[in-house]
């Protein structure tokens, strides 16, 4: 039995300070997440008859969410910086036997740069929706799904205890699940969806035991009096915790290895891709890890498995990135990546925990802009989704064009964009632990570099390969206007947050932090990082700039091209990167049979019991009678053993 | 004039009161068929139905202080025995709101004319088309509640016996009256019934060796028994379980779970609601009793055999319901796999499993009845439409019902802010603190397996185009509305704010011996 | 063992009685079979016909045989009450009383509901 | 002759009507096996009342006497249905509702 059930609890650990009781504006915290909630019920019962105004309330409540976020983080930066968390009590919850659980809300510094996130990016792609999902006949449905997944992800971040932090992330995997199958008529859709619900639930199983065993160890949920006394909770203990609790991010956050879920994620409409399996839900995981930091403080081993499995994603997403022709899936692995790395900063320990949060942020900003992005692309391709047959698009969608090169230039690190600072505060931070780890962090930001690029040129630059009856056109204002936000957000955020913000003193009192000294000057390290990238640039601009041959050839010139097209890709694929492609063919075979293989496996497992099972029902009461006195003889000989002395 | 060798047993029949409310509407129900005109029977049936439960309600809450061992100690009422009264009491009002619907079907209720007429045969035809109703049900019915109250405040094995009877045999026939599908009906009747004295017969045989052991059926005197001294192995094992058999058979655990689907299925909508909901609460409401009380000095000889049995009925009940078809079946199966969880509260052997499970029954209850009233709504001409398929585009057609009915759902799969989350959170807890992990994780796995078989429906509900021919939920009269709204709101009430519920059944304290 | 000699005996003479006139009449008498005699016994009346040639179930032997049950089960309480009558308190009569109420309700349920009626 | 004989021959024809239930096919059988084991059950009562000293055990067969005459009469209700819409009383022909 793991655990004493002994309830430790001692007076505030230095960095824990008590909630201050809501006051002012934060009294009305509870609007943040009622907002949403409200337009969730009043788009999903109202029925047809909220069809024509329905979307625009959608837009209205979460706007109105963020320009709440945006008065409670002034009212924060008010107060000094000791005093920025707030605790609200709503009701409480559950009450048994001398434990309550009280429905609370808690704000402080970790939970408000979250509800910003949410509620500004959110707000910013509720808005590209109404575009997006113009010709839906679903689409009241749709902003319904948006909103409940809003208040959902609000609830998640707000929870001042893990039971009611559960309460979020199931109604954001049940959102998730919602809109991935939202086109339920794609057979895909469904069975993506499905097979989402089913890895999720497996963190579910992690996280919930893990509320169990911090239950029956410390006797509360409550992250203050949990982190107060887990200082004296005993090593292995905390490694349990803090093991499940991974295994509860990883299925949320798609780390490995329950990351096959995202890729099919894609199937969901593109706004659902960028807020959910981009930018806010799949960056759970990072938050659970970091929000239970004094846990993880205790525990090196916990640790240490966090960082390797963030390691381990964070090449898988890169490599499927890179092979992947579909513009989404291959942004879906750039986002596991980019995970990963969040995954491995979280697990680097105090150094990372701010840079992990950092990174959430300016990521969550820059996927967004480039999944949107994308959809823009798809939208104006009437839903083509290969990037093969893209290219040259920079000319007649300018808009997407240029937002997207902001998005490119932030995600791969160049200076000034806001990925530079914090993929490089990551890396720095993981130099700062232990060499090894920072050079898997400048690689895989080589990599990140290759497949960001060969998006880039194989949808906007070379020649056009779109079918003749394909007529590209630029989005509509309401689609392009969040892209341009979001684009020059993509540019300014990490300087913003990095030097404007203070990030890193914002976020102190949560994490903590730890700095220690670098053998290297950062300078040097940010040359040689930004040297990595550079490379990786430049492999993707050698296979992918010849794409229109050199010499003109003869006879047709459309085939011509286009078989030259395919031809040139061969080549490069035969000389070039045959073994990455060897390499990230594996890793897909890996992802797709083995893992995947396991959880379908499994599910077809219990259904195949089940079908085997309900035999035993054959209808014949006699051979319920006998079932039954052998059931008889069961108990018998279970209470003649439980006798035995 | 010989001397009287026998005193009058002191009766207190105020505490008494609901017990005779119940039983004397029965009688009198009885007399009504006997002496009434055919088209007066049913208003008075209803009367005296909704008059007698809810009055014996009233006079429960009027007399809840009222604590002790009655009737020379056959029957305790105490704080979890006024619960379980209270609870049956309630929800058999909601079952008598769903059994007195006459919209949904257009030839009339949910039951035959004549239960004796041969189906299909020109007599049930005529019958029908001449509007005859049956009314006998409803004593019946009356009965069968009677018996459930007897049984949870049993403190003797022969009263035990005897509510289980009460309770059981009503139920046999009234699982036999559909009005549609009679071949169906009667066979879960025969069925039911065969395997449901079987059981008896088991239970029985328990009671006869534990009186050997003990020397009285009463459960103090068993108790204190079984702490006085060790030995006689044979008759206390044998006691022990056999007397566990015919409990658990009641309660539908595994491996005494089989009559459950086809009884469930075969069964009109309001009576499986009745069993699913109210027998199952008796149930565990008399197992509770029996272990707790009477039993309690050998807990560590039962706790052990609960443990399996639960865990068997989690995992079986969850695994077969997947791959089910039919919906009564699939929430047949759901129904025994949530025995199982109720069975972990109860094998922990303390005053918070008690809780716990009450609580659970408490959700449980309500949300089952919820599901059988709309499963009784969704039909066509034929009857009920039950296969999973036909549920396809509900959400389409009759949104507010699919929306419900997905409450249910969720609540069945222990989503937050569901009833159901609440009750196996604070089962789990239970079991937690008295370490028990191994059988929490046990737990927690079947509950995801179950959640993806409640999240289908859901699914087929909302997502799937509706086939040809899949009507709407037909437009159900008041009561069948009231019990609907009544059950979704106390599912969705119990999961965001338990607390006052919660209170209650801990205010409750412990049974009395 | 001494003591039960005779009654074991006398079993035995009994059983050999029985065994030694049964076969002895088939052997000895007369074999002539008609209807009536492969017929089932049934207290004289019309035997079943059986439902599979037609025709129905006569349910009234059923609800005579509810009656005989209804009125033997009352006799199991009667009699031991009867036997120690005077000796018991008022309670005692007025709860046999209710009883005997209470086995009279279904007796007149069938009986308004044309359980008696035999034809 | 001590009272544990007559208890193993209670215990003999419970088993008995139990494995009567098992192997019949016939549903009156059937419960005519189920009457046996309640009936068994009755001996072992008197057998106990006898044993432990006290008339308890007896009242109770008498309890158990009427339950069953209960039984049987609801049984029969159901058993004389079944066999006169499907013209058999086998326990086996029921057989709609499985899996």
């Amino acid at each position: 039995m793991i655990g004493n059930g002994a309830v430790v609890l001692s007076e505030g650990a230095p960095s824990l300070e008590p909630l201050a009781a809501a006051t002012g504006v934060f009294a009305y915290l509870w609007l943040l997440i009622a907002l949403p909630l409200l337009g969730a019920a009043v788009l999903l019962v109202g029925g047809r008859r909220t069809n024509r105004w329905g979307p625009y309330l959608g837009v209205l409540t979460v706007s109105l969410a963020a320009v709440f976020a945006i008065v409670l983080v002034v009212s924060l930066l008010g107060l000094p910086a000791d005093d920025r968390a707030v605790g609200q009590t709503l009701f409480e919850w559950v009450f048994v036997g001398g434990f309550t659980v009280p429905a609370a809300l808690q704000l402080d510094q970790l939970s408000m740069v979250f509800v910003l996130l949410i509620t500004i990016v959110g707000a910013l792609i509720h808005v590209y929706s109404l575009g997006y999902m113009e010709d839906d006949p679903d689409r009241r449905k749709f902003f319904g799904f948006l909103n409940l997944f809003i208040a959902a992800m609000l609830l998640l971040v707000l929870a001042d205890n893990y039971l009611l932090l559960y309460v979020g992330w199931e109604g954001v995997g049940l959102a998730s699940y919602l809109l991935i199958g939202f086109w339920q008529f794609k057979p895909s859709a469904a069975a993506a969806a499905k097979k989402a619900f089913i890895m999720n639930r497996v963190g579910d199983v992690g996280l919930s035991l893990a509320i169990m065993l911090i239950f029956i160890t410390f006797g509360t949920v409550t992250f203050d009096s949990v982190f107060a006394a887990a200082g004296e909770a005993n090593e292995s203990t905390l490694t349990w915790i803090g093991l499940l609790l991974l295994l509860a991010a990883c299925g949320k956050s798609a780390q490995f290895p329950l990351q096959a879920w995202l890729l099919d994620a894609m199937e969901g409409p593109t706004p659902v891709s960028a807020l959910i399996h981009a930018a806010t839900m799949v960056t759970a995981g990072v938050y659970l890890i970091v929000r239970s930091n004094p846990i993880y403080d205790g525990t090196a081993f916990a640790l240490t498995t966090v960082v390797i499995i963030g390691i381990i994603t964070m090449f898988l997403g890169a490599i499927i990135g890179s092979a992947k022709d579909d513009i989404k899936k291959s942004l879906a692995g750039s986002t596991m990546s980019q995970i990963g790395y969040m995954v491995m900063a979280a697990g680097l320990g105090p150094i990372g925990y701010v840079f992990a949060i950092f990174h959430l942020l300016t990521h969550g900003v820059f996927k967004a802009n480039l999944f949107l992005g994308a959809g823009s692309v798809i939208h104006g391709m009437h839903g083509e989704q290969e990037m093969r047959r893209y290219g040259a698009l920079r000319s007649v969608m300018v808009i997407t064009w240029i937002t997207f090169m902001c998005g490119y230039l932030a995600i791969i690190g160049i200076p000034p964009f806001s990925g530079f600072f914090s993929k490089d505060d990551i890396i720095h931070a993981a130099f700062e632990q232990n060499i090894i780890i920072g050079i898997c962090g400048v690689l895989a930001a080589g990599i990140t570099g290759f497949y960001m690029t060969r998006m880039v040129i194989m949808t906007f630059f070379g020649k056009p390969r779109w079918p003749d009856d394909a007529h590209p056109h630029e989005s509509k204002p309401v689609m392009t206007i969040p892209l341009i936000i979001l684009g020059i957000g993509s540019v300014v955020t990490g300087a913003a947050l990095l030097y404007w913000g203070n990030i890193e003193s914002w976020l102190e009192p949560v994490t903590g932090i730890e700095e220690k000294p670098l053998a290297i000057p950062t300078i040097v390290l940010e040359g040689i990082t930004l040297l990595i990238v550079l490379i990786g640039v430049s492999i993707a601009i050698a296979r992918y700039r010849r794409e229109v041959p050199v010499l003109a050839p003869k006879g047709n010139l459309l085939t011509v091209a286009a078989r030259n097209s395919l031809y040139d890709d061969a080549i490069n694929e035969a000389l070039v990167v045959k073994p990455t492609y060897v390499l990230s063919d594996g890793s897909i075979f890996v992802d797709e049979r083995i893992i995947d293989g396991t959880v379908e496996g499994s599910a077809r497992l219990v259904g195949g019991l089940g079908a085997r099972l309900r035999r035993l029902q054959s209808g014949f009461a006699r051979s319920y009678a006998l079932l039954m006195v052998g059931g008889a003889v069961m108990v018998l000989v279970i209470l003649y053993l439980a006798r035995l002395p | 004039m010989n001397p009287e060798v026998m005193t009058a047993p002191s009766i207190d029949y105020i505490a008494l009161l609901p017990y005779i409310i119940v039983g004397a509407a029965g009688v009198i129900g009885v007399i009504v068929e006997a002496f009434v005109g055919r088209n007066g029977r049913r208003p008075i049936q209803l009367v005296l139905a909704f008059g007698s439960l809810i009055g014996a309600f009233g006079v429960l809450v009027v007399n809840r202080t009222t604590l002790g061992l009655q009737a020379e100690g056959a029957i305790a009422i105490d704080g979890p025995g006024i619960l379980f009264m209270g609870l049956i009491l309630l929800l058999a009002i909601l079952v008598a709101l769903l059994m007195s619907e006459r919209q949904l079907d257009p030839a009339g209720d949910a039951f035959a004319p004549r239960a004796s007429a041969l189906p299909g045969s020109d007599d049930e035809r005529e019958l029908t088309t001449r509007g005859y109703f049956q009314t006998e049900i409803w004593p019946l019915f009356l009965f069968s509640v009677f018996g459930m109250m007897l049984f949870v405040t049993a403190s003797n094995l022969l009263v035990l016996f005897i509510a289980l009877e009460i309770m059981s045999l009503p139920l046999y026939l009234m699982a036999g009256m559909s009005r549609r599908r009679r071949l169906l009906s009667q066979e879960a009747a025969l069925k039911y019934f065969i395997l449901g004295a079987f059981s008896s017969a088991f239970l029985l045989f328990g009671i006869a060796l534990l009186y050997g052991y003990s020397g009285s059926v009463e459960f103090s005197v068993i108790a204190d028994a079984l702490a006085a001294e060790p030995g006689q192995t044979a008759l206390v094992v044998g006691g022990v379980a056999l007397l566990s058999v015919g409990l658990l058979f009641k309660i539908g655990a595994v491996p005494f779970h089989a009559w459950v689907p086809d009884v469930y299925q075969g069964s009109p909508a309001p009576v499986t609601a009745f069993m699913a909901a109210a027998v199952k609460v008796t149930a565990f409401g008399a197992l509770l009793r029996v272990m707790y009380v009477a039993l309690g000095g050998v807990r560590w000889e039962w706790e052990p055999l609960l443990w399996i049995i639960a865990g068997l009925t989690m995992l079986f009940g969850s695994v077969v319901a997947i791959a089910q078809t039919d919906m009564k079946r699939m929430i047949a199966y759901s129904s025994i796999a949530q025995a199982g969880f109720i069975l972990i509260g109860v094998s922990t052997a303390t005053a918070e499993g008690l809780y716990a499970s009450i609580f659970y029954l408490v959700a449980y209850g309500f949300t089952t009845i919820g599901i059988f009233a709309i499963i009784a709504m969704v039909r066509d001409a034929g009857g009920e439409m039950t296969r999973l398929d036909q549920w396809a585009g509900l959400g389409k057609r009759s949104p507010l019902v699919a929306v419900s009915f997905g409450i249910f759902m969720f609540a069945l799969a222990s989503f937050p802010l569901t009833s159901g989350f609440i009750a196996k959170f604070l089962v789990f807890e239970s079991a937690l603190a008295v370490d028990n992990l191994g059988l929490v994780i046990v737990g927690v796995i079947a509950s995801v397996m179950a959640a993806f078989f409640y999240i289908r429906v859901v699914v087929i509900m909302f997502f799937r185009e509706p086939v040809e021919g899949s009507p709407a939920a037909a437009v159900p009269s008041a009561t069948t509305t009231l019990a609907l709204a009544v059950s979704a709101a106390v599912t969705v009430i119990l999961g965001v704010l338990p607390e006052p519920v919660i209170n209650l059944i801990e205010q409750a304290g412990v049974f009395l011996r | 063992m001494d003591a039960y000699a005779p009654i074991l005996v006398l079993g035995l003479l009994a059983a050999g009685f029985a065994v030694f006139s049964v076969t002895l009449t088939t052997f000895t008498g007369p074999k002539r079979y008609n209807r009536a005699k492969v017929d089932a016994y049934e207290c004289g009346i019309e035997p079943t016909p059986q439902p599979m040639g037609g025709g129905r179930f006569p349910v009234k032997y059923y609800l005579t045989a509810m009656m005989f049950i209804i009125f033997d089960i009352e006799i199991v309480f009667l009699y031991p009450w009867a036997v120690a009558f005077d000796q018991l308190p008022l309670f005692v009569f007025l709860a046999m009383m209710l009883f005997l109420f209470n086995l009279t309700v279904p007796y007149v349920y069938e009986w308004r509901r044309g359980g008696l009626d035999w034809d | 002759m001590s009272v544990d004989n007559y208890i193993i021959l209670a215990c003999v024809l419970f088993t008995l009507g139990a494995i009567g239930v098992l192997v019949r096919r016939n549903a009156i059988v059937v419960f005519m096996s189920v009457e046996l084991m309640l009936n068994a059950t009755n001996l072992a009562f008197v057998a106990f009342a006898r044993m432990n000293g006290n008339l308890d055990g007896q009242v109770i067969a008498f309890f158990v006497m009427v339950v069953a005459a209960a039984e049987v009469v609801v049984g029969l209700a159901i058993i004389v249905t079944v066999y006169r819409s499907r013209r058999s009383a086998s326990i086996d022909e029921p057989n709609l509702l499985k899996y």
